[in-house]
């Protein structure tokens, strides 16, 4: 692998042969291994499941990819399965193997080192996406052919939130990695850029902006089914009636109250993968309420999840002084 | 027939009186406080109600006392989920909501003049007490009548003064076992589908009716067609998660059929044309 | 197309027609709530109406609404004898007049199946029955079908105006009105719409012919394929990439399963029906702890079976889909229903 | 429900059984002033309360919750407070950002002879959440009640 400044197509291609030579190799003793395909148009890839060799020819990687595949592996426990990751992913794996969830004999991770992956709603909000023809990457940029002519917009103002402040690029965790590793290019500092959006406002617009973005949540549970660490989603305590915490009414309430749950379930455990956010239907900014939690984790214990699998998560233990707590005096 | 109005609105009904049949099941005996709709409640042996504790839910169960006895409705009811964990906390004079009668019934009319057959599970006794009752209710137009009754213990056995009724009867065989042995026990001990292979019933003119717990029904089933039991003789009846009763809701569907109007009964033959998901 | 009545309803006096009915009746048009996402709304002063783009969810809401009372229930002790207490059940069916405006066809053909399923049935729903005979629904035909768009393969098409009373088909300017029904006659009576000139009713003709004719799904004996396939790894493989969770039932316009809740507070409470999705674990899972369909490929085999085999078969071949295409928009992992049901055609 | 002054407001107070709920009592014992918007839920140990608990509360109407523990190192089950005071200081920093206002939420440690401590945590507290006044439920319109 030169490190020659390859042109965008190059290294994807690249990486793909590396993938597609990797997965010959291993998918004997595998019982598949879960990549990307292209779905139903140019614009969307989807999730593939390599069973045989024939198969490898329908993988694709580019930043279209933009699907967390660590999901599927809490529930495919037991069998030995093969996994394509990016960075971002690949915290998801540290975390599950953290918290025993997952155990790392069974797997086979082959990590690529990402360059971002778009953010579809941001896509969607400036392309009429109903009739997607073509699309294609050049240096830094996506073009889009539609009916109504080609559209070409720089990829970083289409990059998913979590990849404009990528500090992971490079898988932590791999057997395969299918191209140069390489350290963060992005600014760290933009890591909450998004939280601090909402701080700025006070009180009553806070509550306003949550009212008007959640009033449209279906509660379909995609931000629960897509997230890699909500692995009781079938006995999720937001639909149990015993504990009985919220109605199974359609109110803005009950609404906030599962943003609220799903975010405290995951605190000091999520990794910002960001396929909450992705994966909701009615495209709701929601990715920001568990960044908002990472960022007080972080502030408090100097604690990132999914970095170190000895790691203990910073909830699960304690201090007797905390230099970092002072309690309210009366 | 239910409230044919809105077929959501239950009938408040009060608890006249509740039977510990087990420490698990519990029998609660209804009268509709509105008299008129009491006097008029029409309904078919193994036809099911929706029983409601406001704030709990529904649930459903079979109307297990007979259409020939119409003073009461009476249900039985095992403690599993939330509901019936409520009604098992209710006491003689509280209040519940009754939607039905709902969903079809025993095809009693077809087993006119046949030998009938009856093998029960735990549970399972509440359907066919609805029917053994109506046929000794009506006990010319029926052949021989067995019931072949079991339970994992004695004290699991439900409706315990009817069992010494019916052992007493000259009209009907009542066999009785548990899943092993116990001190007082002296009848029968073995689980159900094997008392059956060793009583062997020949299946000419008989009509086999079967409820119980899944696993039991599944090794009844075998039983019964190793002994030569056609599918259209072999009755059961079917449980399902259910919300509406009425067919609307979706969920209790096995392929196009849907467990609470078109069943909860069912004949072998009828199952064997859906799909596979029991 | 036969029609009883044709006038000309230009862009500009849509604002202030749909402000006008919305004083006599609630008015439910598609409106912009985020850069991304359009809903039926009720229509209200300022609201940004969409027409040239597929809402995000269907308009199954104005007759089935993601919540709903079914009844309110109090207790009370009784006064006399403490021990006892009485209940005091109330709940009331009411559907106010309601205007569907700018529902496309395919969403116009999923009301359809709720007309079926909980009007003409053995049991009837008082309250979407109630709400269907009270709403109006002008439809607007679709002029530029999307790529995931398949309702020639289900029985619609893009210029279908059955169940609607009102059909506008798009022209420069404004819209051509078709009356389909009495109700689409007596709307056709508002000011805003004036005669059409003969100029317009060709353009809408034209425009009418002009439809990119979409590729026809195989769905011949689909019904039966599809149980042929019912034992096999075919569901397995097809929803290995499903996350199993609620968002292609919720925003499908011929979804119609819902749950039925009991929640109190105090010493009353209420009893209500809310959407429920058959991909959801908990929604065949009996208190036994059972579940006739544990994984999704049985619950995705269910979905597809219901809407392609179950319901077709039990409602004289109507499909429980209506082509929109939301399903394979909505899904956070971009399954194609239409890629589903082609490769059963092939194994099936 | 006479109010110490005007309305009471609903002020929801977990207290854990060892030392504030004893806290509370020495309080009362004590004959201490005190408003009486405060309803006390007794919980086992400060450890004890889930996050969740708070937002419930807050969802099903109250306007203030306290949480009260043990003072770190007097656990009755040595590390119960421990736990709490992180997963308690995480929640009272997320709060904020979902449209919960910062004084309507406070934990807090009070033993179990502090009937004057626990008395000056209950006034300052009430009058903290009378100062927002009655929180506005989500989706209730957009007026706001409070003052705050």
């Amino acid at each position: 692998m030169d490190h020659v400044a390859r042109s965008v197509k190059e290294q994807a291609v690249a990486v793909l042969a590396n993938i597609k030579e990797a997965i010959t190799r291993e998918l004997e003793g595998l019982a598949f291994v879960i990549g990307w395909e292209e779905g139903y148009d140019p614009l969307h890839a989807a999730p593939f499941f390599v069973r045989s060799l024939a198969d490898i020819e329908r993988l694709i990687w580019n930043p279209l990819c933009v699907h967390n595949l660590t999901s599927y592996l809490p529930k495919l426990k037991g069998r030995k399965v093969g996994i394509i990751c990016k960075g971002c992913d690949s915290r998801s794996i540290v975390q599950l193997l953290q918290e025993g969830l997952i155990k790392r004999e069974e797997l086979v991770i082959i990590g690529i080192p990402c360059r971002g992956v778009v953010d579809m709603a941001r896509i969607k909000a400036r392309v009429d996406c109903s009739q997607i023809t073509d699309v294609s990457f050049t240096e830094k940029a996506i073009a889009i052919k539609t009916p109504d002519g080609r559209q070409e917009i720089p990829l970083d103002e289409v990059l998913a939130t979590k990849c404009l402040s990528c500090q992971y690029p490079t898988p932590l965790v791999y057997d395969h990695l299918a191209g140069a590793a390489f350290s963060a290019q992005r600014p760290a500092a933009a890591l909450y850029a998004e939280v601090e959006e909402i701080e700025k406002l006070d009180l009553k617009e806070r509550l306003a902006h949550w009212e008007k973005e959640l009033d449209r949540c279906i509660r379909c549970y995609a931000c629960r089914n897509a997230c890699p660490l909500c692995v009781c989603q079938d006995q999720c305590a937001a639909e149990s009636r015993n504990p009985h915490w919220f109605s199974q009414r359609t109110g803005v309430n009950e609404k906030v109250m599962w943003q609220i749950m799903h975010a405290l379930h995951l605190a000091g455990r999520c990794t910002d993968c960001g396929e909450c956010e992705r994966a909701c239907p009615m495209d709701i900014p929601i990715q920001r309420i568990r960044r908002k939690l990472n960022k007080e984790i972080k502030e408090l214990f100097e604690y990132e999840a999914g970095i170190n699998p000895e790691d203990t998560p910073p909830l699960y233990t304690f201090k007797v002084e905390e230099p970092t707590i002072k309690e309210k005096e009366w | 027939m239910a409230n044919a109005i809105n077929a959501f609105l239950p009938e408040i009904g009060t608890i006249i009186k509740v039977i510990d049949e087990t420490p698990t099941i519990k029998s609660l005996q209804v009268v509709l406080d509105d008299q008129g709709r009491m006097r008029s409640f029409r309904f078919e042996p193994g036809q099911v109600a929706q029983l409601s504790i406001f704030g709990a839910g529904e649930a459903t169960f079979v109307i297990n006392s007979p259409p020939t006895r119409v003073e009461y409705l009476q249900f039985s009811v095992m403690k599993a989920g939330e509901v019936t964990e409520r009604i098992h906390q209710c006491k003689e004079g509280d209040l519940v909501g009754v939607r039905g009668p709902l969903g079809n019934w025993f095809p009693y009319e077809d087993m006119k003049g046949k030998d009938i057959y009856f093998i029960g599970g735990g549970i399972g006794m509440a359907p066919l007490r609805t029917l053994l009752l109506f046929m000794l209710d009506n006990r010319k137009d029926y052949g021989a009548i067995t019931l072949l009754y079991g339970a994992r213990s004695p004290q699991d056995l439900c409706y315990q003064e009817e069992l010494k009724e019916w052992e007493a009867r000259d009209d009907m065989e009542l066999i009785l076992t548990v899943d092993r042995e116990f001190p007082a026990w002296d009848k029968r001990v073995g689980l159900v589908p094997n008392v059956l292979k060793e009583l062997a019933p020949s299946p000419k003119g008989k009509i086999a009716i079967t409820c119980g717990p899944p696993i039991m029904i599944r090794f009844t089933l075998q039983a019964l067609a190793e002994l030569g039991y056609k599918d259209e003789q072999v009755i059961t009846t079917l449980e399902r998660r259910m919300k509406c009763g009425i067919g609307l809701c979706g969920r209790c569907n096995i392929g196009t059929r849907y467990v609470c109007v078109d069943g909860p009964v069912f004949s072998l033959a009828q199952l064997k044309k859906l799909p596979p998901e029991l | 197309m036969v029609s009883l009545k044709v006038l000309f309803l230009a862009e500009e006096k849509i604002p202030v027609l749909l402000k006008r009915l919305s004083k006599t009746s609630q008015v439910f048009a598609p409106v912009q709530v985020s850069d991304t996402v359009v809903v039926f709304q009720e229509f209200s002063n300022g609201a940004q109406v969409v027409f040239d783009k597929q809402a995000s969810m269907p308009p199954k809401g104005v007759i089935f609404p993601q919540t709903e009372q079914f009844l309110s229930y109090t207790y009370a002790k009784d006064p006399e004898n403490l021990t006892r207490s009485t209940v005091q059940l109330d709940h009331q069916v009411e559907a106010k007049p309601t205007l569907l405006f700018g529902a496309r066809p395919c969403d116009v053909q999923g009301l359809a199946v709720f007309d079926a399923v909980f009007t003409q049935g053995q049991w009837q729903d008082p309250s979407v029955k109630a709400r269907t005979d009270a709403t109006t629904i002008v439809t607007l035909l679709c002029v530029k079908p999307e790529g995931t768009c398949f309702c020639t393969s289900v029985g619609g098409s893009p210029t279908a105006t059955e169940g609607a009373d009102l059909a506008l088909t798009p022209v420069s300017g404004g819209y051509v009105a078709e009356a389909i029904t009495e109700k689409g006659k007596t709307m056709l009576q508002d000011e805003a719409f004036t005669p059409a000139k003969d100029k317009q009713v060709k353009e809408a003709e034209r425009v009418r012919a002009a439809v990119k004719k979409q590729d026809t799904l195989p769905l011949k004996q689909i019904e039966q394929k599809l149980i042929k396939l019912f034992s096999t790894e075919f569901w397995e493989q097809m929803s290995a990439p499903c996350i199993s969770c609620g968002a292609c039932t919720y925003v499908c316009p011929a979804c119609y399963c819902f749950n039925i809740t009991d929640e109190p507070a105090g010493m009353g409470g209420e009893r209500i029906r809310t959407w429920d999705s058959c991909m959801f674990y908990q929604y065949t899972l009996e208190a036994s702890g059972h579940n006739p369909r544990p994984t999704k490929a049985e619950r995705y085999r269910n979905r597809i079976g219901h809407k392609f085999s179950y319901h077709p078969t039990n409602y004289k071949g109507q499909f429980g889909c209506s082509g929109c295409g939301r399903c394979i928009k909505a899904c956070p992992v971009s399954l194609d229903i239409r890629q589903v049901l082609r490769e059963a055609t092939t194994h099936g | 429900m006479s109010g110490m002054e005007g309305k009471e407001l609903r002020v929801v107070g977990f207290l854990c059984n060892w030392c504030s709920y004893g806290g509370a009592d020495t309080a009362g014992v004590s004959r201490f002033k005190q408003p009486t918007d405060l309803r006390i839920i007794r919980v086992p140990c400060s450890g004890r309360v889930d996050p969740l608990f708070v937002v419930k509360a807050f969802m099903e109407g109250a306007d203030g919750v306290l949480v009260s523990g043990c003072h770190p190192r007097d656990c009755h089950y040595a590390e119960g407070n421990f736990y709490a005071r992180r997963r308690l200081e995480v929640l009272k920093r997320f709060l904020p950002f979902m449209g919960i206002e910062p004084d309507r939420f406070a934990y807090t440690w009070v033993s179990a002879s502090e009937g004057a401590r626990w008395q000056k945590v209950v006034t300052d507290f009430t009058a903290q959440v009378h100062a927002l006044g009655p929180r506005r439920a989500f989706g209730e319109g957009a007026g706001s009640g409070g003052t705050g």
